[in-house]
């Protein structure tokens, strides 16, 4: 297990109902954590849609989690 | 000062032009982003800005980066408000200098359009019956960030 | 206020940007012209600008109403300065807003560059030595006006 | 003759050293009036670089000149 801290914001941070929360975790990526998260918090954005970023860098999906690592999961931006 | 900055306090304009004043400038051009009173045919109340600020910030200096490379600047500042907002309030400036007005344009514009595609920095809408959105974090809307992860 | 004017004294920013505030406008984009310290590699001690200010103020305004028609826009006022200015004074002051920034971008733009090209103001550049130069006013520099005689 | 109000600008106004004048003059249009005084006042800029506008409205070089009309000369614009 990896013990990770997770951020959110915008409409994760309303769905998880708060901002930061420290998680023990099986999933070996960014994206599998997040599908994990997912499930557990019933967030409506699809994996596909949210960006990773590990220590305050964008990172791939496919970026290996590490044991004390800061994640942040990003929702679309507003663009306009 | 710098370059680019997330603000949860108003953002003062005088100060950041003053930065930028530099005898070697012929042309200053700026953007400012308001709050607008209605958003694709509905009426808006007021409007909440959230930032992951640490990777804004970080970005929104690429960006800034990325300008003074592609263009012949003198000076590039930019700022953007977190918090809630009322219409017409100021929510993002931006503020661009050079010998010649062709690259102040480019540039401002330049900047703007990037910070609005690229920054983690969302936005919430505030409607007259309370009800409220978040835009573009349902289906649309773009990645943010410089690559697609 | 007339939206567009030529002025003696120094410009007043803030009052000019208080007007165009617009609960509908989403952007405002500003150009700032400055006297600059070099002219194609020349450094320059000052400017004077003299205007014909009757037909300066009315081609002016023939230039904002051609921007309001052409683009989607809010509000637009422009003021452009006349007497000897120092280096970093602002000589020429445009500022536009709309729903959304593309036609801000473009149409504050669109103002600058017909307002160099068309408004019958000259500028004398004052070098170290004491020399003067009006500038186009020799052999080069396009004719004022919207259409040839 | 006819007699009209002449207003210079810039370089034309330090040629001539005044900023108005008043003239009686045999010319019928604007471009023969400029080309009477360029010769009379030593004028550099050469009629096609010169625009006219009466009473403060761009006309056409062949404009004719009326009793009383304010001409104006316009030399070439800084642009930049």
């Amino acid at each position: 297990m990896t013990r990770v801290e997770v951020q959110y914001f915008a409409i994760l941070r309303e769905q998880r109902g708060v901002k930061a929360e420290s998680i023990a975790t099986a999933a070996a990526t960014v994206a599998e954590l997040y599908d994990e998260l997912r499930v557990r918090h019933g967030f409506t954005l699809p994996g596909d849609r949210v960006r990773g970023a590990v220590n305050d860098i964008f990172v791939p999906a496919s970026h290996p989690l590490r044991e004390g690592d800061r994640v942040v999961f990003i929702p679309p931006v507003a663009g306009g | 000062m710098k370059p680019f900055a997330i603000s949860a306090v108003p953002i003062e304009v005088a100060a950041l032009a003053r930065a930028l004043a530099d005898d070697r400038a012929g042309a200053c051009v700026t953007f400012e982003g308001w709050v607008r009173n209605r958003n694709e045919g509905q009426p808006v109340a007021s409007l909440e800005y959230e930032a992951y600020a640490l990777l804004a910030e970080s970005e929104g200096e690429k960006i800034l980066a990325e300008a003074r490379e592609r263009f012949a600047l003198t000076g590039a500042v930019a700022v953007h408000r977190t918090g809630h907002l009322r219409i017409g309030e100021l929510a993002v400036w931006v503020g661009v200098t050079a010998e010649h007005r062709g690259a102040a344009f480019d540039a401002c514009r330049y900047i703007i359009d990037e910070a609005k595609a690229r920054l983690p920095i969302w936005k919430k809408e505030h409607y007259a019956g309370g009800t409220t959105a978040w835009i573009n974090c349902a289906t649309r809307g773009e990645h943010a960030g410089s690559a697609p992860p």
